[in-house]
């Protein structure tokens, strides 16, 4: 038995518990401590990023003669320890009070539970695909098994549920015409067959593959213009489903281009296919894709008044900076793609925990019924300050390393617009993240949230471990670094040789720990020049200045609604919701079509059809 | 393929019933036109079906002690010939039945009207709205 | 090591002093203009010591105090990661990527600080800063990019000793340096893009809850800002300095255009603030930055 | 027992239908146990002759004639196959509440279906699919509704001009080849049917077939009938008479007429259906309506599958087929209880967990959701087409593709509203005990198919790579080993003195 093969048994064991006790109050922590259970198998297989051999699984299979084997590398390995990581916080978040919470107000718990352990399982089994057919069956496990999760809370996430899966199969689809096309090419389904058949390859059928792949790992990852199911999908996912999936479920999508675009068709293909009449090349396509994706979700993110709706559009933006990173395709911006994936999955889950917090205590999230929680719940708003700072990418978390890769990339390539707009892709996260935070815990607190107490442990501490990790990950970028170095290893990229701190190069590198210790060094400074000055007394938020007024709790003095009334004075215009119209009019035009077929049954004689098919067949025949 | 006259005239015959049969199942609106629509194309095709055994001045191959000299027809088509027209006097006789009971179930002879209370049942059976001007499926879109 | 240290003190503390010197400038250029005296040498320094040494000091929380920390903080230790003659404190080891990025700290905790007060006005004025980050950041990143790519590096200490050897990129990028110094006036807060701060209405703006050492604190963090512009343009586009005094006086020099410049106008609304800064310096950098690649 | 003993797998349920009306009229109990005894039985001929062939094949001269005079059987795996499954299915959706007629119109019908299975000959093949036909016609008018009647009315127009198509096209052929022995067809048909006249026999014979096949365009009676009968009459119908009329024109055109063309015109109607069926079904608003058009879009995707030459196409085809025939069906009887609007059904899957399991497990597979069987036979026939490469398969294979992503939203639409929280205005009564055991049982076989995926494979190459050897189909029929004569004693139907409308049977049987 392998260490993979354990690996599946601990997590299929996590299912079978979840099935069997799931609804049990005391399942929680036994469920948790499988989590630990399978994040230490995964632990155990660490020597895959130190170049180790590969770990096969011991199960294989042949169907219709084809041949299903699996096993991990360090690619997988570095999937793997994410996923484990964000499916060990997110049940751990779900063990305690915010379990029995969600059973006493009616909730399934045993199918979340189950949905929860059943989707690491697939993830697993998807991260050890060799082939396009194993990764085809992992793929739809997941695709199903996300599925699952975001049904589980019933409501309004049922809805959003099925547009997910309309685009999750349509995105398949894509992902079996791919797979049968490599076939038909290669005559196998093996990724090192299609890279060895790639010179022979015309340019016409390498295009067809690649925008195959693609559109159909890109719906996962939510690509524009496939993104519209991800936000409301993930959003609407009862609180510790969406942090798992927001943290990695939508990255198997980039695992799988890693693996078929970069690894299989290799990115030098990417960077010989040409496109005709123009400049760009495939891989630079696929770059200017992730720039749009960045920039347009992130903004719609702005407009968010609901916290869990704006954490998930930036999810999806934020997928925008992992494939801008890994299709330009160099040793820093492959690196800085790679290693946002493990930085959003930390501070994302940390983030939606936060926001879960927030709604356990106060029933809401809507960013206009909440604010000045931050004297009731100090540590919750620590784990979102340091989520949106490592969100926003500033220092020092960690968010701010991988971006640094990418932006020192981009330079080092001279594409000043894919710079520029990944930075508008920051900025726009700042600004969207500040209301974040500011519209639930900073402000006025409401007179109904005056008894809210901070959550309990349960809840706390993977919250607190998260972020915990987003800044020491960002204090010390080098481990994981080291890891995303074995993938690129792995896939071909050009390596990068990671410092402890960061990067060392004489044209602008980057140490973390100094720019961490010098900043924490200012503060300290800051603090000393501060205590310098005369001891302050802390008043009540209503003693506060109003123009003369005189404050009550009845007058509502707080500031959220339309938050940024200027910016949207200039761009609001902007937001044509061009993709929800296309996404409505291709629904309309299916809805067409559909009473057309439907008017073929409604004919008074049926032998008409007879008769006019007959006629043409024969008229066809001559 | 040179056909002698008589043949083309034949086969255009059993192709011509054919088609006005057919013909008459598309454009009848009574019940039992319809029927003899439905007889009329089976002649067509019957006839199509013995023809294809027919040889110009050939006698039946009826073999009585020796064989006849000169061009006997195929006398396969009009043994399965025989069986088609059975099946197709059964196959209307069903028909007539059923046009009888459907007359007295529905009050009705009419292919259009009968159509049209055949879907009313079957929304009515279904426990669904009339389907009328209101051109939305059933459900609320799934995306 | 010990050096190090040395230069990681000082760099803040010149820049405390360089900064007062730059508030006294700017009121100095103002009282100018509107014909009046303007106030002492020293009253930026009085002011200071005025604000911390006040009996009546009001806190809204925790997070205020934490804020106005880090925004002080922030740019004490920013400070050291730009080259000044004579020190490179760290910024060998980081790059004007980081730099900008870690500009943003402080006004973050600044942004705390006024959330926490619970008062709209305060709130309305970070919506608004924000805002005006949005508009100015833009053009000011094309220019980093561009002069990133001219100099072939990130690092600021090569930067400079590049344009000590080929000329300033002041010369190599006109348009550029026009485009740096039209965000320079957005990122400095002056007229006509000072609806932010907006200190002729009280009421309106992230000070509306401050007072004594938090006010104090943040004109603290006002003369730094305004010195880390200063030495930032003159390091991409003047060449730094060899010595402190061709270097400071670059540097005053470049920070009193924006004065100059601020005190002749009235201001823009938060929108149109937004459209003059997309338009004219992103368009002037876009311009200038096509012009370098393509030669 | 020999090979030709199968011709007891069709006289025997003849036999018993013949009887069942008589036996009924004392006994109802009687005539049920004679046709369950009469149907055990031929499924057991079957099955021993299948086990007793072991791969191989056999040919069949009922009555004593030498082919190609006389007409024949023919034995090879794909035959078999879906003559075992007729016995078998037909016992599974046996008509439990009707009555001695009904049994005997099934009964009928599994003969007829059972002969359209083996029959090397077509114009005997033309017989059994009238014989087919009029069985279920019989069968739907049957039904106690009114609606029944329409519909089987005009169900029963528009077959019978599909029948006169079949029966021009069969004398076209003759016409030729001057045959109807299949295998003699085979040998005659390079040179005398490779021409544009050729061609529309084919295309006369495939609409013809057509009709019960629910080929689109000529599959108008499709929703009519199967929302106007019980679940069971339509699962029978579209599980298993459609797949056997598919089985017909996979041999006429892999025997009579190997042309790229009319593969072709298979593949654009297939498609055509596909398109047309898939969307009607994403409009159709209730259940059982769903499900019809449902089938006919995977009836859809079994011609285009069977468009492909050689082994791969059948293979692929053969796998759609079979789930199809083991999902619809059961399908089918869970929309016996379910079969109102789909709106009024919200909520109503909670509480029948098993239904609801069922369903779940029967869409997913449906879809095409790896590991289950669905999955694979999706697979197989995507990636059959894109190995064709021309034009239209793959434009057949991206249709498939985009039939399922319509196929997933509104089978699972319907899995929303019925498992949604909030209840209807009416819960619907539970489901009854049979329909939800026969359609558990397919759930197993389903389920226990993803463990067996491997033999399963090999026996359908073994089946495809059988069903496209047109040389050996000729050797076996027309001469060489495996030849065999039946008895003539065992044709026992003659003296069985059944109903008048199909009393020209045995001696078409017989002679």
């Amino acid at each position: 038995m392998t260490l993979l093969d354990g690996l599946w048994a601990a997590s299929a064991l996590t299912a079978l518990v979840a099935a069997a006790f799931g609804r049990h109050p005391a399942a929680g922590s036994w469920l948790t401590v499988l989590y630990g259970l399978q994040f230490l198998v995964v632990a155990m297989m660490g020597g895959l990023s130190e170049g180790a051999d590969p770990v096969p699984a011991s199960v294989s299979f042949v169907v219709l003669g084809y041949g299903l084997a699996w096993q991990f590398s360090a690619l997988s390995w570095f999937f793997a320890v994410i996923t484990a990581g964000a499916a060990l916080a997110a049940a751990w978040f779900v063990s305690g009070a915010w379990g029995r919470a969600y059973a006493a107000r009616g909730g399934d718990l045993r199918l979340l539970q189950l949905a929860l352990a059943l989707n690491p399982l697939a993830m697993y089994v998807l991260l050890a695909s060799t082939d396009f057919l194993s990764l085809f069956v992992g793929w739809e496990l997941v695709s199903w098994s996300s599925f699952l999760l975001m049904l589980s809370g019933g409501g309004v996430g049922v809805r959003w549920a099925l547009r997910y899966l309309v685009y999750a199969i349509g995105g398949a689809m894509a992902v079996m015409a791919a797979m049968a096309q490599a076939h038909a090419l290669t005559g196998s389904f093996g990724f090192g067959a299609l890279a060895a058949a790639v010179p022979e390859l015309s340019a016409a059928s390498l295009w067809m593959l690649v925008i195959l792949l693609a559109a159909g790992f890109g719906v996962k990852m939510g690509l524009l213009p496939f993104h519209l199911w991800q936000a409301g999908a993930y959003a609407e996912t009862p609180g510790p489903g969406a942090a798992f999936l927001g943290a990695i479920s939508s990255r198997m999508g980039l695992y799988a281009m890693l693996l078929t675009l970069f690894g299989g068709l290799g990115l030098g293909t990417l960077q010989a296919l040409h496109i005709p009449f123009t400049p760009l090349e495939a891989h630079e396509l696929l770059a200017w894709i992730a720039a749009f994706t960045m920039v347009l979700p992130t903004f719609t993110a702005l407009r968010q008044n609901d916290a869990r709706w704006l954490l998930a559009w930036h999810g999806i933006g934020q997928g925008g900076y992992m494939l801008l990173g890994v299709a330009m395709g160099d040793a820093l911006a492959s690196a800085g793609g790679m290693m946002h994936v493990f930085n959003h999955a930390t501070y994302q889950a940390a983030l939606f925990m936060a926001v879960t917090a927030v709604v356990y205590r106060t029933g809401t999230a809507d960013l206009n019924r909440l604010g000045g929680l931050v004297t009731r719940m100090p540590l919750t708003f620590l784990v979102l300050l340091i989520g949106i700072i490592g969100l926003a990418g500033l220092p020092p978390m960690n968010g701010f390393v991988s971006k640094w890769l990418i932006y020192r990339a981009l330079i080092d390539e001279g594409q000043p617009l894919l710079f520029v707009a990944a930075v508008i892709g920051t900025l726009g996260t700042i600004v969207s993240v500040y209301k974040l935070l500011h519209n639930i815990f900073l402000g006025r607190l409401r007179v109904e949230h005056e008894s809210v107490r901070e959550v309990p442990w349960s809840m706390l501490t993977p919250m607190l471990a998260l972020a915990a990790v987003v800044f020491v990950t960002g204090l010390a970028p080098g481990p994981v670094l080291d890891w995303v170095a074995a993938v690129q290893r792995e896939l071909g990229f050009a390596v990068l040789v990671p410092t402890l701190g960061g990067v060392d190069r004489p044209d602008g590198g980057l140490d973390m720990l100094w720019v961490v210790g010098i900043m924490l060094a200012g503060f300290g400074v800051g603090a000393l020049i501060f205590l310098a000055g005369g001891r302050a007394r802390t008043v009540h938020q209503l003693d506060n200045y109003a123009g003369g007024h005189f404050l009550s709790a009845e007058v509502r003095y707080h500031y959220s609604d339309n938050f940024y009334a200027g910016l949207m004075h200039r761009i609001g215009s902007w937001y044509r919701g061009s993709f929800q119209w296309l996404q409505d009019a291709l629904v309309s035009a299916t809805d067409f079509l559909a009473q057309g077929a439907a008017g073929v049954y409604r004919a008074v004689q049926p032998v008409t059809w007879l008769l006019g098919v007959t006629v043409l067949a024969l008229w066809w025949a001559w | 393929m040179s056909l002698p006259p008589l043949e083309i005239v034949l086969y255009a015959g059993a192709v011509s019933l054919l088609i006005i049969g057919l013909a008459g199942l598309v454009m009848s609106e009574h019940l039992v036109r319809l029927v003899l629509a439905l007889g009329v194309a089976e002649a067509g095709g019957n006839l199509l079906l013995v023809l294809t055994g027919f040889r110009q001045g050939a006698v039946a191959p009826i073999l009585l002690g020796a064989a006849p000299s000169g061009p006997m027809v195929d006398p396969i088509p009009q043994a399965l010939v025989l069986t088609a027209i059975v099946i197709g006097v059964g196959v209307q006789a069903l028909a007539l039945a059923l046009v009888l009971r459907v007359r007295r179930a529905y009050g009705t002879v009419h292919m259009s009207a009968l159509r049209a209370r055949l879907v009313e049942d079957l929304d009515e059976a279904a426990g669904l709205p009339p389907e009328g001007s209101r051109e939305a499926p059933g459900v609320e879109r799934p995306v | 090591m010990p050096e190090l240290i040395l230069e990681l003190v000082l760099m803040p503390l010149v820049a405390f002093v360089a900064g007062l010197g730059m508030l006294l400038m700017m009121r100095k250029i103002a009282a100018k203009i509107q014909r009046r005296v303007g106030p002492p040498f020293l009253q930026p320094l009085y002011d200071v010591v005025k604000f911390f040494g006040k009996q009546t000091q009001i806190s809204h929380g925790l997070i205020h105090d934490v804020g106005i920390i880090v925004a002080v903080g922030g740019y004490i230790a920013a400070e050291t990661l730009i080259p000044v003659p004579g020190m490179d404190g760290i910024a060998g080891r980081t790059d004007v990527i980081v730099l900008i990025y870690f500009l943003m700290v402080p006004s973050l905790g600044m942004a705390l600080a006024a959330g926490q007060c619970a008062n709209p006005n305060a709130s309305i004025g970070i919506s608004r800063a924000l805002t005006a980050m949005l508009a100015y950041d833009i053009p000011f990143v094309i220019v980093i990019f561009g002069m990133s790519w001219i100099y072939g590096t990130t690092n600021l200490v090569q930067m400079v000793e590049y344009q000590q050897v080929h000329g300033w990129g002041l010369f190599q990028a006109p348009l550029l340096a026009f485009a740096g110094l039209f965000a320079l006036q957005g990122m400095l807060g002056k007229q006509p893009f000072e609806i932010y701060v907006a200190p002729a209405e009280i009421a309106t703006g992230p000070m509306v809850e401050m007072g004594g050492k938090y006010l104090g604190s943040l004109v603290v963090m006002q003369s730094f800002s305004l010195y880390t512009a200063g030495i930032l343009y003159t390091t991409l586009f003047l060449g730094g300095g060899v010595t402190w005094i061709d270097f400071l006086l670059k540097a005053y020099l470049v920070v009193a255009i924006p004065m100059a410049i601020a005190f002749q106008f009235p201001r823009y609304r938060a929108e149109q603030m937004l459209g003059v800064l997309w338009k004219w310096p992103v368009l002037a950098g876009l311009l200038g930055l096509a012009l370098v690649m393509l030669t | 027992m020999t090979a030709d003993a199968v011709t007891l797998a069709v006289a025997l349920p003849l036999l018993a239908g013949f009887l069942s009306p008589a036996l009924g009229r004392s006994s109802r109990t009687a005539a049920q146990w004679l046709g369950w005894a009469a149907l055990a039985a031929s499924a057991a001929v079957l099955w021993s002759v299948w086990v007793r062939l072991d791969g191989g094949t056999a040919a069949v001269a009922v009555g004593g004639f030498r082919p190609p005079l006389g007409i024949a059987f023919y034995l090879d795996g794909m035959a078999l196959l879906f003559a075992l499954a007729v016995p078998v299915v037909t016992l599974l959706f046996w008509p439990r509440a009707g009555t001695p007629q009904q049994f005997a119109l099934t009964l009928v019908l599994a003969a007829a279906a059972t002969g359209l299975a083996l029959s090397g000959d077509i114009f005997n093949l033309y017989v059994f699919y009238e014989l087919t036909a009029v069985a279920s016609f019989g069968l739907v008018a049957a039904h106690e509704a009114r609606r029944a009647q329409a519909a089987a009315l005009r169900y029963l127009l528009l077959s019978a001009a599909g029948s006169v198509l079949l029966l021009a096209g069969i004398a076209v052929v003759y016409l030729r080849t001057g045959t109807l022995n299949l295998a003699h067809l085979a040998t005659l048909a390079p040179e005398r049917l490779q021409d544009p006249v050729g061609l529309a026999a084919f295309a006369l014979m495939l609409l013809g077939l057509g009709v019960k096949a629910e080929l689109f365009p000529v599959n108008g009676w499709v929703p009519e009938v199967y929302s106007s009968v019980s679940g069971r009459l339509a699962g029978l119908l579209a599980g298993l008479v459609s797949k056997l009329a598919v089985l017909v024109v996979v041999r006429a055109l892999v025997l009579v007429f190997p042309r790229p063309e009319a593969a072709e015109l298979m593949l654009v109607l297939g498609t055509l259906g596909i398109v047309v069926g898939e969307l009607a079904a994403w409009r159709a608003r209730d259940l059982r309506r769903q499900f019809a058009f449902s089938s006919i879009g995977q009836l859809g995707i079994v011609f285009v599958a069977f468009s492909v030459p050689g082994p791969a196409g059948i293979v692929a085809g053969l796998a759609v087929a079979l789930h199809h025939l083991l999902t619809k069906p059961a399908l089918f009887l869970l929309a016996e209880r379910w079969g109102g609007a789909i709106e009024g059904l919200r909520g109503a899957g909670r509480g029948q967990w098993l239904a609801s399991t069922l369903f779940i497990l029967f869409a997913l597979s449906l879809v095409g959701v790896p590991p289950l069987p669905g999955f694979w036979a999706k697979l197989l026939t995507v990636m059959s087409l894109m190995e064709q490469g021309t034009g239209p398969a793959r434009a057949g294979a991206v249709v498939v593709m985009a039939a399922t992503v319509v196929e997933a939203a509104y089978l699972f639409r319907t899995l929303g509203v019925l498992l949604a929280r909030e209840s209807g205005a009416e819960s619907p009564q539970p489901h009854r005990g049979p329909d939800l055991a026969t359609a558990s049982l397919a759930g197993l076989i389903l389920v226990g198919s993803v463990f067996a995926l491997r033999p399963l494979g090999d026996g359908l190459k073994a089946l495809a790579a059988q069903a496209v050897d047109v040389d050996g189909y000729v050797r076996t029929v027309l001469g060489g080993p495996g030849m065999a004569v039946s008895h003539p004693a065992s044709q026992a139907p003659g003296g069985a003195g059944g109903g008048a409308r199909v009393a020209h049977v045995p001696p078409e049987i017989a002679s």
